[in-house]
């Protein structure tokens, strides 16, 4: 079974070792993600909230690669890249001027026959069917997932899971083992964007979660997107500050807890890289 | 041949000043037809009208036109003339010389050009005038009420202290509807139960009212002064006539665990029950989806202990045929449930409640005696939080329109708590306070300034649970949009008021429109606020849209009178403008080929389908009928018609195209 | 019939925010939701529903106001407004437009300053690579903001767990990325 | 040459623009006399072929007049209406029939005024046109598909 991949670039850099866990879980389950070649950035925040024709094009630009590379499905674990590829896809469909428009002036192929699946579809597609019998170390532990903003809104587009008190991380952690927390801060921001250029805004945000995280006993926050997961974890000294405590639950992405749970080498998943040191 | 007599008013100065009425009136005597044309001072004098009477007698004649003012202000004394002097009243026509011509325009040839145009196409519409008979219907002076809140409640005793039967159904155990649920009524915090009980056992005992609970309309055929109307009166599985109410039963049931719908599932009841101890009638009924006996074939307690063997396990479900002449829908409303609300928990925390609930734990009869405490552990709330708009006036999640009820309720809630819980904290999230009524702007103005309650202006963003409390965050948007976050104890909502789940069958069964969101559809917004397009049904209170109780009443009472009027007579008249389809002899039997378009653009369903048998009972034909009962006479189905096989009395086809032609062919 | 175009909101500055993004600031009912759950509102000089308020007013004053805020620099298009907006109005999509046009006319706000270099260098750097190089991110912020100290700290621990390439990734089609941006920025240089 | 004085057939409903028209000659304001009144119960009740059989007797234009929306006597007459006469033009504009030539409005039992203006500007409009001698031309129109206007 092969499947598209497009990483982004954080899982080359800075949050690597969501690339991987995705990868081994995927060995794991018999499924080979094939990269998109040449594949460039999706813009992020910086190209919507700066320049809205680059914000369409670099997307598209990816999308086009993809259909002629023969993908049908990308596999797409960063949940900013995720809402860029999905919003794009969507503003081209809704309107056929502007898709024109886009790919005519840079040239791009594209008819929007790629779909994009975030990581939580892709583990609900692929590996949760096969999952049962493979859980050789359930996670035993009490987790707090956190969606964030990009996974669940919006809604009227992205139509995956429900914007408030969504469950989908939930429910795949449950198979896994663990339990998961009912907790009130599953889709508020983490600062996101700001991480560099406004850290105090971060610590407060990213606090507040981690903070809420806490006081109800999380062990570990799983996360499912990069973004997420620098603030929550390499901004711990911010969040520390803020919130007055010093706080060590670890924030794991959810192929990292599904892979613990099916018995993958710790290194091979990466958790060597957090900063907040992974206890569970 | 047509002998049509033309009168040509002057109107004293009115008409003549502009219009040369003898060359009207002249001009009109050479018509082919005319046989009699005159001009007079005031036609509609008594002199004037012994001129048309004597001119129909002397003259044989068999058609009139009056050349005057508008039919909108003499047509009925002309038809009056025309039937006295033995001519049928719908072979009078009157051209509309004074407002339509005289008193537009000015004096010139023009004017009199156009008065002369006017008297010919009514002359040319005249001859194609039919004699009709004023429809008479004969009237069953019953009434059916529908819905035993205090707006059935209200309707029935008023219609039945005007002398006439009604029949109330209502659906649940008892009659008192939401109010019964209230705990004190604002704008006067008088106690709800203390004045509504009084008239739920008057309705009990009048003589000309039949009140049967645990029942619901099956079915209804018929119109105005003419329905039959099928009652489903659902088992209550007690032989109502032995039982004495004593209560033995409801108190041995060992069913005890059931959420009681009286107390908004605050409190619980058993299986054989009456939901409230003020209810009327005040005896039990047996939950059959709760009892033991039906579920698993053993128990029977209730039976057991019942000192006069009243328990009836095998009753069924009775249909009731019955004849009435008018019906009152009082169905009233419902509350949305706070399962709706995603971003206020959907409905996961217990303290987060609606204000029906809050009613019920405000009224000295309920679960908490009166005392304001939260279901979660029974603690006394400190703080509070009502949120008003909760699912109204938002098109993205809940309803656009204002639930116009929530604004009062919650000041009346707050009030309560603040004199209740002394020392306690409230706060209102609002967009707006909609306070018009007699004193209710007074009575928002006493919580603020009398009761300290705390109004913040801004909707909340989301509640949730943080060791105990409830967060409630939200901005007060005077204030620059400054965040306002409260640690809460309880939190009301003042969900959206919403039509009854069945609503809209309930309007199919009736063949009553409603409007997008399910409410039962006035025939007019501003004019006929209790009517229903379809005559001789009539709605009163919160089926129509959110109502209060002063205005449920006040249409209650709105709607008995039209029923009383209704019912004043024996026989009903109708004009006969109404529309009919043709029919010829066999084999065409009508010209209609059964296409139904008429059928959907009647606004009033006045139009059936008819299917046309032969000896054997076999249809050959299915074509369409028009109810002269339900028809008003609109002619859209005329229009509709392709094969002009449905017309309508008084503007039919001949008639108008005749107009038409006469109007630009002069002579 | 329309007499929206006649309402103080639609033209000016709401005007075009209707023109570009479909938002209608009319329906805007200052309810005040956006501002509750907006997690920077608190941040802001004029929270969103303030935003929107300004700009219904047709205010040139007020909305040149809108084009120099914080408030649209610190907006971190997380949804959360739209998600609960009762009226469905869709403000993150509008502060895309406002940050644009307030870039164009040179309106920024000085406040938003490091918020701006950092879009710029993280744009930069893909426009040189097609990827983001993020040492490349951290130097070309760091010498567009002087903010040389803060969080020095960071770069040597995320070298050490490997969390930063020393080289950047290249992508073959540099002239091709450039080609978009050239493109781009000739309508709105970012 | 004389003025053309163009002939302007009104089809209005009993409930609103007669009674609006009344009001007109109640409150004795003046308009142009080119226009005569045929009374409806109901727009709803005009049926379309009427209004070519108007223009083929000779009429030059042509007023439709019924009840403000919502306001309609009848409740949805005024609608069913407009819905045929949004059908009805776009037949007139495939078979070539002006449609400039029919004015359609509503007109409240209140708005004694508005009658006038509208049969003022009806008026005026109309004898811009001049008299509408093109009809003939193209008065072959398919009779059968038009009867359900
Ligand atoms: C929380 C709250 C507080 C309020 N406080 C006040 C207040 O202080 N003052 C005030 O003036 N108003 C108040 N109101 C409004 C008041 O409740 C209503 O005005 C009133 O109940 C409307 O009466 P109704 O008879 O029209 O409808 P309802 O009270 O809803 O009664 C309708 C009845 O019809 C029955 N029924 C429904 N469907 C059928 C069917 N198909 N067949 C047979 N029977 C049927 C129902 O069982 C019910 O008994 C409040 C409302 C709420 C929600
Ligand atoms: C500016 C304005 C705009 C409005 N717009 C709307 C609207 O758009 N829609 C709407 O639904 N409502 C509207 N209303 C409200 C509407 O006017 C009233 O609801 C309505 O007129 C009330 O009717 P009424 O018969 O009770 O009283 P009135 O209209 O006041 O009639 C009372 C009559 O009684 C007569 N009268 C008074 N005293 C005596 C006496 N002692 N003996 C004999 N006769 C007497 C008076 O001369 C008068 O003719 C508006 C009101 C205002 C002020
Ligand atoms: S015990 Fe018998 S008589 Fe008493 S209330 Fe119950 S059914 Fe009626
Ligand atoms: S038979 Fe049913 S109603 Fe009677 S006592 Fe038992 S459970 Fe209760
Ligand atoms: S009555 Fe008040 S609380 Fe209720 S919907 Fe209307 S404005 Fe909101
Ligand atoms: S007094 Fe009149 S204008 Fe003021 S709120 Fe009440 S209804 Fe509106
Ligand atoms: S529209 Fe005419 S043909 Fe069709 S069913 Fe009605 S009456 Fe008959
Ligand atoms: S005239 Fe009007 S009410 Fe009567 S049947 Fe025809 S459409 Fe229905
Ligand atoms: S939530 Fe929507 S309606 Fe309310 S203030 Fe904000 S933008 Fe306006
Ligand atoms: S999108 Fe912007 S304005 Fe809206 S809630 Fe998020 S940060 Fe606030």
């Amino acid at each position: 079974m092969t499947l598209g991949f497009y990483p982004g670039c954080s899982l080359k850099g800075s949050s690597r070792e969501y690339a991987e866990s995705v990868l081994a879980l995927a060995k794991a389950f018999d499924i080979n993600l094939e990269e998109i070649n040449d594949w460039n950035c999706c813009g992020a925040t910086a190209a919507h909230n700066m320049n809205k024709e680059l914000s369409l094009a670099l997307p598209t630009r990816i999308l086009s690669l993809a259909e002629k590379q023969g993908l049908k499905e990308i596999v797409v674990p960063c949940a900013a890249c995720y809402s860029r590829l999905t919003v794009t896809k969507h503003e081209l469909a809704e309107d056929s001027a502007l898709c024109s428009a886009v790919t005519e002036s840079n040239g791009l192929e594209y008819t929007g026959s790629v779909s994009v699946l975030n990581v939580v579809q892709f583990l609900d597609k692929y590996i949760t069917p096969n999952l049962e019998g493979k859980v050789v170390k359930p996670f035993d532990h009490k987790v707090a997932c956190y969606y964030g903003c990009l996974l669940v809104r919006p809604h009227e587009i992205l139509k995956f899971d429900r914007e408030e008190d969504p469950q989908s991380l939930d429910t795949l952690m449950l198979k896994s083992g663990a339990t998961p927390i009912d907790w009130a801060f599953k889709t508020e921001c983490c600062g996101a964007g700001l991480s560099v250029s406004r850290t105090s805004s971060v610590g407060r945000l990213s606090g507040k979660i981690i903070g809420d995280a806490k006081d109800r006993g999380a062990e570990t926050v799983i996360v499912a997107c990069p973004m997420c997961h620098s603030n929550l974890d390499m901004r711990r000294d911010a969040i520390n500050s803020y919130l007055g405590e010093k706080i060590d639950i670890p924030v794991l992405y959810i192929t990292q807890a599904i892979g613990l749970a099916i018995g993958l080498d710790r290194k091979e998943l990466g958790l060597q890289r957090h900063f907040v040191k992974v206890t569970v | 041949m047509s002998k049509i007599g033309v009168f040509v008013c002057h109107c004293g100065e009115n008409i003549s000043a502009t219009v040369d009425c003898a060359r009207v009136a002249e001009t009109a005597g050479n018509y082919d037809g005319v046989a009699f044309s005159v001009d007079y001072k005031y036609m509609c004098s008594d002199p004037g009208q012994n001129l048309i009477k004597n001119a129909i007698k002397e003259q044989g004649l068999t058609g009139v036109v009056v050349a005057s003012c508008s039919p909108r202000m003499h047509e009925p004394t002309f038809r009056k003339a025309c039937a006295e002097a033995g001519l049928n009243p719908f072979m009078c026509e009157m051209a509309n010389l004074r407002e339509h011509c005289s008193w537009v325009h000015e004096k010139g040839e023009a004017t009199t050009e156009k008065a002369i145009d006017l008297v010919r196409i009514l002359v040319e519409k005249v001859k194609y005038n039919h004699s009709l008979n004023e429809i008479k219907v004969p009237v069953t002076k019953t009434a059916l009420v529908i819905g035993g809140g205090i707006a059935g409640i209200q309707a029935s005793l008023d219609i039945a202290n005007t002398g006439h039967k009604v029949i109330l159904i209502e659906k649940d155990p008892s009659i008192g509807g939401h109010m019964s649920q209230l705990s004190e009524t604002f704008p006067t915090l008088d106690c709800s139960q203390c004045i509504l009980t009084p008239r739920m056992v008057e309705v009990a005992q009048h003589p000309n009212i039949t009140l049967y609970t645990y029942a619901e309309l099956e079915s209804l055929e018929g119109f105005i002064g003419n329905f039959k109307a099928k009652i489903r009166r659902k088992s209550k599985s007690i032989d109502e006539k032995l039982c004495t109410g004593c209560g033995l039963c409801t108190t041995k049931c060992p069913v005890k665990k059931i959420p009681s719908e009286f107390n908004e599932g605050l409190g619980k009841r058993t299986a054989i029950y009456v939901p409230f101890p003020q209810a009327v009638p005040n005896k039990p009924v047996i939950d059959r989806a709760n009892c033991t006996y039906y579920i698993k074939g053993k128990c029977k307690v209730c039976e057991i202990v019942c000192p006069t063997g009243a328990i009836r396990f095998d009753q069924e479900d009775q249909i009731m045929e019955v004849e009435i002449g008018a019906i009152v829908i009082a169905t009233g409303f419902t509350v949305k449930q706070p399962d709706f609300f995603p971003e206020y928990g959907y409905g996961k925390f217990p303290d987060v409640i609606t204000g029906l609930q809050f009613e019920r734990l405000a009224s000295a009869s309920g679960p908490t005696l009166g005392e304001i405490r939260r279901p979660s552990d029974g603690k006394i709330p400190e703080k509070i939080v009502f949120l008003a708009c909760a699912g109204s006036r938002d098109p993205a999640k809940g309803i656009p329109y204002c639930s116009k009820i929530c604004c009062m309720y919650i000041a009346k809630h707050a009030m309560l708590y603040q004199h209740k819980v002394h020392g306690g904290k409230s706060y209102v999230f609002y967009m707006d306070i909609r306070a018009g009524g007699k004193q209710y702007e007074e009575f928002v103005r006493r919580a603020i300034e009398d009761d300290g309650v705390n109004y913040v202006r801004g909707r909340v963003s989301r509640i949730y649970e943080k060791n105990g409390k409830l967060i409630v965050a939200g901005v007060d948007t005077l204030l620059n949009a400054m965040p306002v976050e409260i640690d809460a104890d309880m939190v009301v909502l003042a969900t959206a008021g919403v039509a009854n789940e069945g609503a809209e069958e309930l309007a199919q069964k009736l063949h009553v429109s409603y409007d997008p969101y399910k409410f039962f559809a006035e025939a007019h917004p501003k004019l006929k606020p209790v009517e229903t397009n379809t005559a001789g049904i009539f709605l009163a209170g919160a089926c129509q849209a959110p109502r209060d109780i002063p205005e449920s009443v006040a249409m209650a009472s709105g709607a008995a009178v039209k029923v009383a009027a209704l019912f004043s007579k024996d026989e009903l008249t109708r004009e006969p403008i109404i529309a009919v389809v043709n029919r010829q002899a066999p084999p065409v039997y009508s010209s209609c080929v059964g296409c139904f378009l008429c059928v959907s653009a009647c606004p009033y369903q006045a139009i059936e389908k008819e299917e046309i048998k032969n000896r054997n009972g076999e249809v050959i034909k299915s074509i369409a009928k028009v109810n002269p009962g339900l028809c008003q006479g609109c002619g859209t189905c005329v229009a509709f018609c392709r094969t002009k096989s449905i017309d309508i009395q008084g503007y039919t086809n001949e008639q108008m195209y005749t107009e038409v032609m006469a109007l630009l062919n002069e002579y | 019939m329309s007499s929206d175009a006649h309402h103080s909101g639609i033209s000016g500055l709401g005007g075009e925010v209707l023109e570009h993004t479909e938002v209608k600031v009319s329906h805007c009912y200052q309810c005040g939701k956006c501002s509750a759950g907006c997690p920077l509102s608190e941040e802001m000089d004029y929270p969103p529903s303030v935003i929107m308020r300004m700009l219904q007013t047709g205010n040139p004053a007020l909305e040149d106001k809108v084009l120099r805020s914080f408030s649209i620099w610190v907006c971190l298009t997380c949804e959360m407004c739209f998600a609960r907006c009762p009226m469905s109005i869709d403000i993150p999509k509008m502060m895309d437009f406002l940050r644009e046009k307030s870039l164009k006319e040179k309106k920024a706000n000085p406040r938003a300053k490091e918020i701006i270099a950092f879009h710029k260098s993280f744009l930069d750097s893909i426009n040189y690579t097609g990827r983001l190089y993020e040492i490349g991110l951290f130097v070309d912020y760091k010498t567009r903001t002087l903010k040389i100290m803060d969080d020095l700290a960071l770069a040597p621990k995320m070298l050490r767990r490997g969390k930063l390439n020393i080289i950047p990734e290249l992508i073959k089609d540099r002239s091709g990325i450039a080609e978009i941006f050239r493109k781009a920025n000739k309508k709105n240089k970012y | 040459m004389a003025e053309f004085e163009p002939k302007i057939v009104a089809f209005v409903c009993n409930w609103c623009t007669y009674a609006g028209a009344d009001l007109t000659g109640t409150s004795r304001i003046k308009y142009a006399s080119n226009v005569r009144i045929i009374r409806f119960p109901c727009t709803g009740r005009i049926d379309y072929m009427l209004l070519l059989k108007a223009f083929d007797e000779g009429a030059d234009g042509i007023i439709v007049s019924g009840c403000h929306p919502n306001d309609c006597h009848y409740t949805s007459g005024n609608f069913h209406a407009r819905r045929r006469w949004i059908m009805f033009r776009s037949l007139c504009d495939f078979t070539g029939i002006d449609t400039d030539r029919i004015k359609f409005s509503w007109v409240s039992a209140a708005e004694g005024a508005k009658w006038a203006d509208i049969v003022n500007a009806t008026v005026a409009s109309i004898r811009e046109l001049g008299p509408y001698t093109d009809y003939k031309k193209i008065a072959k129109y398919p009779e059968k598909e038009v009867t359900h206007g």
